[in-house]
């Protein structure tokens, strides 16, 4: 699956856009935060406050029951702030 | 229409191009909107906004489209821009065209309303304390609420 | 700034030249209204728009300067064209700056609905008919009566 | 007193501007329009419909009580329909 990050979530993971295979036992958006959380101390302060974390699954938002697959283009970053 | 650009853009030469043809039209409503050079207590010496290509072209497509279902518009236009901007910049650009004023008023500033609040653009501030990236306000969360109530309005 | 002439005008030019040198300002409203091909139940051909030279210029400063005094403007511009137009041809250019768009966009509606009513130009519309002079519309002296009400708002 | 007329009112009298002397016992709007009404068959169509001939007086719209004066510039129109 293809990750992509935004802002200061791109900026504490120091990654903007990576592949990886869908960790084992990871079913939906929650669960690939969980996992997240546990890939470093960068990743870990990225995910720390998942309240302004906003995810969005093949560019459209969704909530952490929003299930994902190893084809989705999924996307981490803070509340938009426009333009 | 909609663009997402780094380059600056000329709001005459696109307001004059939307309305090309079509003698049905009486108006065009249009906002240009600038780099400011203070946010909230302080100063800003530049900004960057970061978006997501794709997602970003879809959302504006998709919100224009709804401006057109709301209004009797005979064209639109957005131009937004990103990557890093001085005070005075142009950023962005809603042009709204229409038979009668009022839609081509209200659709702009529908679209503004909307730009504000949920495109999907990140931005970063600098000031003479450095960078930091920009929180997301409630009181644009508030203007596009407004719009959402009078949804069959 | 006012200004009532018979040539046609560049909004593009006349929107940047508004906001050079203040960076205070966060975006410009503005609505350009174009001759349209008809009007009520008619094709129209041309029109042409006559004014009270002087008087026109008086009350078109008056009313920008109650825009100012309602909204906080950082600059004004209204252009008015008279003469004989046609269906596409420019008439009327009005923009409003401000460090917040809300009162960009309502100063700049409620110049537009002042101007579509109380300024004295009167217009003679050309059709397969003829020439007729166009009566004043209840429809607009309503838009105009809504600010007039909402004064204090 | 200097006079401007305006659209419909410039065709139907014939004139578009003119100096007059203010005319014995005119000393309103009022008494100035019933004058204009007895200059000719031109003046007395434009001038026919009261309720639709607009005045402004030193460029300030008035009504039929206001005075006029020799140095007055006086104009008469129809309703304005705007830009």
């Amino acid at each position: 699956m293809k990750i992509l990050y935004f802002a200061w979530l791109k900026e504490k993971t120091g990654v903007s856009e990576e592949d990886i295979h869908l960790p084992d036992g990871v079913t939906d958006v929650a669960g690939l935060v969980a996992w997240m959380k546990g890939r470093g101390p960068g990743f870990a302060e990225a995910f720390t406050d998942e309240a302004v974390v906003r995810c969005a699954v093949n560019q459209d938002h969704v909530d952490g029951a929003h299930p994902v697959t190893d084809r989705d283009e999924v996307a981490f970053f803070p509340p938009v702030t426009g333009g | 229409m909609i663009r997402v650009q780094e380059h600056d853009f000329d709001p005459g030469a696109e307001i004059a191009q939307l309305t090309v043809g079509n003698t049905a039209i009486g108006g065009v409503c249009s906002f240009v909107g600038l780099v400011r050079d203070f946010a909230g207590d302080g100063a800003v010496h530049a900004m960057t906004l970061e978006h997501y290509p794709g997602m970003t072209e879809r959302q504006l497509e998709a919100i224009a489209a709804e401006a057109r279902r709301r209004w009797p518009l005979d064209a639109t236009l957005v131009i937004h821009r990103y990557g890093r901007l001085e005070p005075g910049d142009r950023i962005v650009l809603v042009a709204c065209a229409s038979a009668h004023r009022d839609a081509a008023f209200e659709a702009c500033r529908f679209l503004m309303d909307w730009l504000k609040t949920k495109a999907p653009f990140w931005k970063k501030e600098e000031s003479a304390d450095g960078a930091r990236w920009v929180e997301a306000k409630a009181s644009d969360d508030e203007a596009t609420r407004k719009w959402a109530e009078n949804k069959d309005g």
